[in-house]
């Protein structure tokens, strides 16, 4: 059994096709044409993907590696459009059309209201596309295109409802901050052509161990290892597109786009580029013991730090947004242990129970018509609860609780790096341990806040309100509602039942296999030397038996601990919050300022490029070149001729006797040289 | 015996009277065409001597030129004159400056 | 017998010395016409010394042309405008040392570079006309008609642009005065001459039943 | 076999403006189908140009020669090879849709503003295709004079500074080039350009030559710090005119640098590369964040031309390093050609670019940021193509903004990480201000009542955008076949740099 290009070239084109007839004829098909030829194509892609990894899996097709068509082509340079499909990609591809395809179901009930219905399935249909040419990429350049692609997406998404003057700057800052990363992601790939000579991965993973020794040469008497160098460079990337500190401000903010991507594009599938693209480099990334603690403590760093910011925020999609971030940091780290395969097993379980996270965060407001704030929730669960329940379930993956596939994922990963023995790592394993108190925080505080407690919120009822768009906030008081909470209809319902399914389970059946029985097989590339994971496959029993172990381990006592906290804070004692709030009031100001990143990014980088450029173009363009260079040597020539216009009298004799004197020099000239 | 340098001294003389008459007379125009004349007489006496001392046609033909193009160029100069003084009722130079740059 | 030569160099001082006399009073005199009198015996004596340089046809056609033509024109004009004398003599003696003192300085440099000494024992060549076999004027037309005939018809053109643009500069239409134009005059129909109009035959009696129309009546004074 | 298919190319359209001229104002719309048609018969011609060309030879080909000033020994001496073919095809092409965006915006003297057009193209032209260095300079010249009458008549309100700035900078240019070329005249007796490449120079003469030739062609591309020509024209200018000064114009400066500065001096070309490069550098960085706090569209976009014509010449001249340096021939092509194909889509995307600000200008005349804001309201279609034309003026892959500037950072790379470090910026600055332009003109809501009144793009604007977006896909998606038709002939050149001549 073998892969066939007609297969693959399908599974990618069409979303593609979907969203051109979405996008172009999206006033002639309409709103249902377009959800359904979106869907069509997402349906057939995503059928495809799951035969795709079934020929991998169980059909033991070899790895799928071919160019479609010839990019450039410069002496022994190339490169082209094609296709890499081993194990690694076919898991990503069902990920990606799998949650794309519920994001896809969903988007009906969310965006019913909407003018912009047929745009949105157009974009999210393209963002399927693009993410697919990213992971299905055989090079370089197309992963760079794909790279790209996704960002413009995602720019186009945020910003969709143009008219926020919030949303259109957070695309622009999602943009740029991801360009940022962009920067270095080029240079990696400029590092790889230059050390490895081609854009093509097997030519490129071929050539790798030919890196070590090599170095570049940075100063006179200066030089980095070359691995280093391209890991770094290309880590640079990941931390724009998949929001590593310092580079993760923009994805709080990308929140301002509607709910489905938010749980598509921010959660589950793009913000994973950067992992996935680390793990697929792994052949480079082994060589540099430099590199992964780069990435290790990156990732560490963001797993603890954005988590605690989580805590403070009242928006419920930006307390998701920031477990997002920490959890980013989770397989980050466990990519800087060389625990790919635990990073790409927390990725997709991730996928699953993140997006379940925002589409029920998205369920619950839509129910709430909009109101995103915490505050004015509570006590939902009576409401909605389908929502609820599956929510639960969501969160429950999320803090890791035994059999949930959370667990397995994010207790692989812990163990993982306290088994490691990087620079670092101890650092590492404190951040991971007390991110997992962190998540457990932010989680069941939001858990409580939504569904539990008291009603925050009042219904009034108004005559004659029969729509309710988008910028209609204004017509009511924060927490007032025109109608009771309700739960939503099917199509909001079943992507989130069918999302909590594979939150539940999909680690305890996949654990085994993916993690410790090298189901990656050639796609992952780990040093004997950094095989952390290999180390605790001996400890391995079957997913059961560490499920049970797991109820006995560090990570599972802190989740506990925080479950006590916040269910007497927040079911018995609501009034604490206040209190601990006033009482940690400078920690509290830390972390809702989200340690001023932001502010000083923008009075340095904004303010100061605007104040720089300004500068360039009032003092170097216009003051110097234009206006000492350019004019000012206009300048000088009218000076000059003002003066000689002086010496044009109009008077006759004037110029007579200039002619005359002119003449007697002459001739004294002449009689002089005579002499 | 008539040298050369006879001929050529004169016509240098009747140079600088020209010259000296331009300077001395800076209002009259008619008397500032003449020292032009003047000149172009002076040059024409130069033309000639050395025509006759190289033996050579071309100067005198040159003088034929001169003649010709002086003859012109004060039927122009007067008209030039009359036009102004028509219009100015004035043949004072230094009235005449809209040249001035 | 006096010896020829002598009696050139004499003759050439004599007139070399008028040349110069009048030269000066040209730019000295008081009175305009005074001034283009002496400029006549400038060119008079100059013919003169030419002669003695035996040019022959240019001596003629100095007098002839110069005087006789270009000459005379100045005196028309001069006598034509009305001058004040006062007023085109200011700054006379003002610039009097100014331009002596020019005049000097370039006489100097020139005789200085000319070299009068060096120069003063070297006689004149033969006639070449006469060494040719024929006259002057003949030397110079056959160089004229041959080998400047371009140049030749080029200055007969300037001549002839030069009294085109004289007649057209001072050509002017005065307002004050009557002319006829006699190609108007020939051009012209009997149709334009008479106009007959046609009108309505009078009727006194309906007049006073229709009310005229005042407009009518003015537009037909 | 015609051979004066290159001819006919040149004078076609210069010939053509006649009739058109001679339409009158009368019959605007003669004038206007009139040089439509030839036009796109220009187009038609140009295209001819691909089967008879043979890509995989690197010789300059479909050869005319003929005496034209025989006591200077100066031919009237056309051929085209690769790269020619290219810029030739942008020409034609930019020139039809020049025409068709003029079609209703240009009321006044409608005919003289066609004919001026048609005249501008031929003259280009007439530039890719000249072997003769004197017949090269002579249309390098000519081209001043209908671009100057261009942004003279139909240009904006302080159009007289513009064209007067823009016809004195490039002229003092290309007087030093005039100098170089009559050095080279009386040292090797012809102006003939294959002739001249061949001649041996001392270092010396070389860098005199070089910098003559720098001076002409720098101001031309433009680089800093000549380049405040160019926004003052720009912005004056007419759309039309900004199009084809963008598009095609700016080219001649890079043309030019592979034509004279290298073929003719390379070992001071060499020796000053480092000088090139720095400005080039200077251009991405520098010039990036002018462009950012422009206030005036039209500004901005002809501040990013200049950095982005930076990597053009960056690519150039990153060659020496590579070929001489390094030693990687296949590096040095890497860079070269990502200079070329910018050259092309750069001819695109500001084209592109410029039109699209000529669309809102003709409907809210004015072209100051702050007068916008929520043009996508008004206009989705248009917004559309403006966001698509911006994405490919930030560099973004699968447009072929990106192909070059790719190409360019990853063979920079290889010359020195740190001249990458630089241009590879332009990822970060390009995208700053164009987004950021695209953010305060189409998204959000409208605050200007007129933005309000702005109708959605009609069908010949359309035409234009739409054909503009084609070429940026097309090029962005797959640029091979460009790259295959001037691989021949930049090996060559490359191959020509390894050689020196002292």
């Amino acid at each position: 059994m073998t892969l066939s290009t007609s297969i693959l070239l399908t599974i990618a084109l069409a979303p593609l096709v979907g969203c051109l007839l979405a996008g172009f004829l999206g006033k002639q098909i309409g709103r249902v044409g377009a959800h359904s030829v979106t869907i069509l194509g997402l349906l057939v892609s995503c059928g495809l993907s799951f035969y795709v990894l079934y020929q991998i899996t169980a059909g033991g097709a070899p790895a799928y590696n071919h160019n479609l068509y010839t990019w450039f082509e410069i002496g022994r340079f190339s490169a082209s459009v094609g296709f890499l499909v081993d194990r690694l990609t076919a898991m990503m591809m069902v990920v990606v059309t799998f949650v794309s395809l519920l994001v896809h179901v969903y988007t009906i009930g969310y965006m019913a209201d909407d003018d912009g219905y047929q745009r949105f399935f157009s974009y999210i249909s393209l963002f399927t596309f693009s993410m697919l040419m990213l992971v299905m990429s055989n090079n370089f350049m197309q992963l760079f295109f794909g790279w790209e692609a996704v960002g413009l997406v995602s720019y186009l998404l945020i910003g969709f409802w143009y008219k926020r003057p919030t949303a259109i700057f957070a695309n622009l800052k999602a943009f740029l901050v991801n360009r940022v990363g962009d920067f270095g992601f080029l240079l990696g790939i400029a590092a790889v052509l230059y050390f490895l000579g081609s854009l093509d991965y097997q030519t490129v993973f071929a050539a790798a161990p030919g890196l070590v020794g090599k170095t570049l040469q940075i100063t006179q008497n200066h030089a980095w290892d070359a691995a280093t160098v391209i890991g770094v460079l290309l880590f640079i990337g990941a931390m724009g597109k998949s929001a590593q500190v310092p580079l993760h401000v923009w994805l709080p903010d990308s929140m301002e786009g509607p709910t489905p991507i938010s749980a598509l594009i921010h959660a589950a599938t793009m913000v994973t580029a950067g992992i996935f693209m680390v793990a697929r480099m792994s052949p480079i990334y082994e060589l540099s013991q430099g590199a992964l603690s780069f990435v290790m403590v990156i990732g560490a760093t963001g797993a603890l730090f954005t988590g605690l910011i989580g805590i403070v925020q009242n928006d419920i999609k930006r307390v998701v947004a920031y477990s997002t971030l920490s959890q980013l940091g989770y397989m980050t780290v466990a990519l800087g242990v060389s625990a790919y395969s635990g990073a790409v097993f927390h990725l997709m379980t991730h996928a699953f129970f993140k997006a379940l996270l925002f589409l029920g965060a998205g369920s619950v407001i839509i129910a709430m018509h909009h109101e995103q704030d915490m505050r004015y929730m509570g006590g939902l669960r009576k409401y909605m609860p389908i929502t609820w329940i599956t929510m639960w379930i969501g969160s429950l993956a999320l803090v890791a609780i035994p059999f949930t596939s959370g667990f397995y994922s994010k207790d692989a990963i812990i163990e993982a790096v306290g088994a490691s023995h990087r620079w670092g790592s101890g650092y590492a394993y404190f951040c991971v341990l007390a991110g997992a108190f962190v998540t457990a925080l932010y989680t069941f505080r939001q858990m409580y806040l939504t569904f539990h407690g008291k009603e925050r919120f009042t219904v009034v009822e108004h005559h004659g309100h029969g729509h309710h768009d988008h910028d209609d906030h204004g017509h009511h008081k924060p927490g007032e509602l025109a109608h009771a909470p309700h739960e939503s209809p099917w199509v909001v319902t079943l992507p989130l039942i069918l999302l909590a399914i594979p939150s539940l389970l999909v680690g305890f059946f996949t654990i085994g296999p993916m993690l410790f029985g090298g189901w990656f097989g050639q796609a992952i590339h780990v040093e004997e030397a950094n095989n952390v994971l290999g180390e605790l496959a001996g400890e391995f029993h079957g997913a059961a038996a560490m499920a049970l172990h797991g109820f006995w381990s560090w990570p599972f006592g802190l989740v506990a601990l925080a479950f006590v906290i916040t269910t007497y804070i927040y079911l018995f004692n609501p009034a604490m919050a206040g209190k601990i709030k006033t009482a940690f009031k400078p920690l509290w100001t830390v972390l809702d300022r989200k340690y001023w990143v932001d502010d000083v990014y923008f009075a340095v980088f904004a303010r100061g490029g605007v104040k720089l450029g300004r500068l360039f173009w009032k003092a170097g363009d216009a003051a110097v070149i234009d206006g000492a260079l350019v004019n000012g040597s206009a300048g000088v020539v009218q000076r000059i001729a003002a003066g000689m216009r002086k010496l044009q009298s109009g008077y006759l004799y004037h110029y007579a006797f200039a002619m005359i004197l002119g003449l007697i020099l002459l001739l004294g000239g002449f009689w002089l040289v005579g002499q | 015996m008539i040298t050369l340098s006879h001929f050529i001294v004169l016509g240098a003389v009747l140079f600088c009277i020209a010259v000296a008459g331009l300077f001395i007379n800076r209002k009259n125009v008619i008397v500032l065409l003449m020292a032009i004349e003047l000149m172009l007489l002076a040059v024409n006496m130069n033309f000639v001597a050395f025509s006759r001392f190289l033996g050579d046609v071309s100067g005198q033909v040159f003088v034929f030129f001169i003649l010709t193009v002086a003859a012109a160029e004060s039927a122009i100069g007067l008209a030039i004159l009359v036009l102004l003084f028509r219009n100015r009722s004035t043949i004072n130079i230094a009235e005449i400056d809209s040249m001035k740059g | 017998m006096i010896d020829p030569n002598l009696f050139q160099l004499i003759c050439f001082y004599a007139f070399g010395v008028v040349t110069v006399g009048a030269a000066l009073a040209v730019i000295t005199l008081k009175n305009s016409v005074h001034a283009v009198l002496a400029l006549v015996l400038t060119f008079f004596s100059t013919a003169c010394i030419w002669l003695l340089a035996e040019a022959e046809f240019l001596a003629i056609a100095l007098i002839v042309v110069y005087v006789g033509a270009v000459m005379v024109l100045f005196l028309f004009v001069v006598m034509m405008l009305d001058i004040k004398q006062e007023q085109v003599r200011e700054g006379f003696i003002r610039y009097l040392p100014v331009g002596i003192v020019v005049a000097l300085v370039m006489l100097v440099e020139m005789l200085a570079l000319i070299g009068v000494r060096a120069m003063q024992a070297i006689p004149m060549g033969a006639n070449p006309a006469a060494a040719a076999g024929m006259s002057n004027t003949a030397w110079l037309g056959t160089a004229l008609y041959t080998q400047y005939l371009l140049p030749f018809e080029i200055a007969a053109l300037i001549l002839t642009v030069g009294v085109v643009a004289a007649v057209a500069l001072t050509l002017r239409q005065r307002a004050d005065r009557r002319h006829e134009s006699a190609s108007q005059q020939v051009r012209v129909n009997a149709r334009d001459r008479v106009r007959i109009v046609k009108m309505a035959a009078e009727q006194p009696a309906r007049t006073t039943a229709q009310p005229q129309q005042p407009g009518d009546q003015e537009a037909k004074p | 076999m015609f051979n004066h298919l290159l001819s006919l190319l040149i004078w076609l359209p210069v010939v053509g403006a006649v009739p058109v001229l001679l339409a009158g104002s009368a019959r605007p719309n003669l004038a206007r189908w009139l040089a439509l048609l030839m036009a796109v018969l220009t187009f038609v011609v140009s295209l001819f140009l691909l089967p008879q060309f043979n890509a995989a030879d690197s010789a300059m080909q479909l050869t005319e020669s003929h005496m034209w000033i025989a006591s200077l020994g100066v031919h009237y001496g056309l051929a085209v090879d690769g790269i020619s073919i290219a810029l030739i095809l942008l020409t034609t092409f930019v020139g039809i849709l020049v025409i068709v965006g003029a079609w209703e915006v240009i009321q006044d003297k409608p005919h003289q503003y066609m004919a001026a057009m048609l005249v501008l193209e031929g003259l280009m032209i007439g530039v890719f295709c000249a072997t003769d260095a004197l017949l090269f300079y002579v249309f390098f010249e000519a081209m001043l004079i209908p671009m100057f009458i261009l942004i003279g008549i139909w240009g904006g309100p302080r159009r007289v500074y513009a064209t007067l700035k823009f016809f004195i900078y490039t002229f003092l240019g290309s007087i030093f080039m005039l100098i170089g070329l009559i050095y080279l005249y009386l040292k090797a007796g012809t102006f003939d350009l294959h002739t001249l490449a061949a001649l041996p120079l001392t270092m010396q003469e070389q860098s005199w030559l070089f910098f003559a030739f720098l001076i002409a062609f720098a101001v031309k591309v433009p680089m800093v710090p000549v380049h405040t020509w160019l926004p003052d024209a720009h912005v004056e200018a007419p759309t039309g005119g900004s199009v084809v000064l963008a598009a095609v114009m700016l080219k001649i400066g890079g043309y030019g640098f592979l034509r004279f500065s290298l073929p003719i001096v390379p070992d001071a070309s060499e020796h000053f590369a480092w000088l090139v490069i720095a400005l080039s550098l200077v251009a991405v960085v520098y010039i990036g964040y002018v462009a950012l706090v422009q206030e005036d569209m039209k500004k901005l976009v002809a501040y990013s031309s200049v950095a982005h014509m930076g990597f053009v010449t960056l690519g150039i001249f990153i060659a020496f390093m590579l070929v001489r340096g390094a030693g990687d021939v296949d590096m040095a092509k890497l860079g070269m050609q990502g200079a070329m194909v910018q050259m092309i889509s750069h001819g695109f995307v500001s084209g592109a670019m410029f039109t699209c600000i000529g669309v809102m200008y003709d409907r809210l005349h004015t072209r100051s940021i702050k007068d916008y804001g929520g043009v996508i309201n008004v206009m989705p279609w248009f917004g559309f193509f403006y966001v698509l034309f911006a994405m490919a003026n930030s560099g973004l892959p699968g447009t072929s903004g990106f192909v070059g500037e790719f190409m360019v950072v990853l063979a920079s790379f290889k010359a020195n990480p740190w001249i990458a470090l630089f241009a590879a910026f332009t990822l970060i600055i390009g995208a700053a201000y164009t987004l950021w332009m695209v953010k305060r003109v189409l998204w959000g809501d409208i605050t200007n009542p007129h933005v309000r009144e702005m109708k959605e793009i009609n069908g010949r604007e359309a035409f234009v955008l739409i054909a503009f977006a084609a070429a940026v896909l097309a090029l962005g998606i797959w640029p091979q076949p460009l790259i295959h038709l001037m691989d021949a002939s930049v090996s060559q050149l490359v191959q020509q740099l390894a050689v020196h001549k002292i």
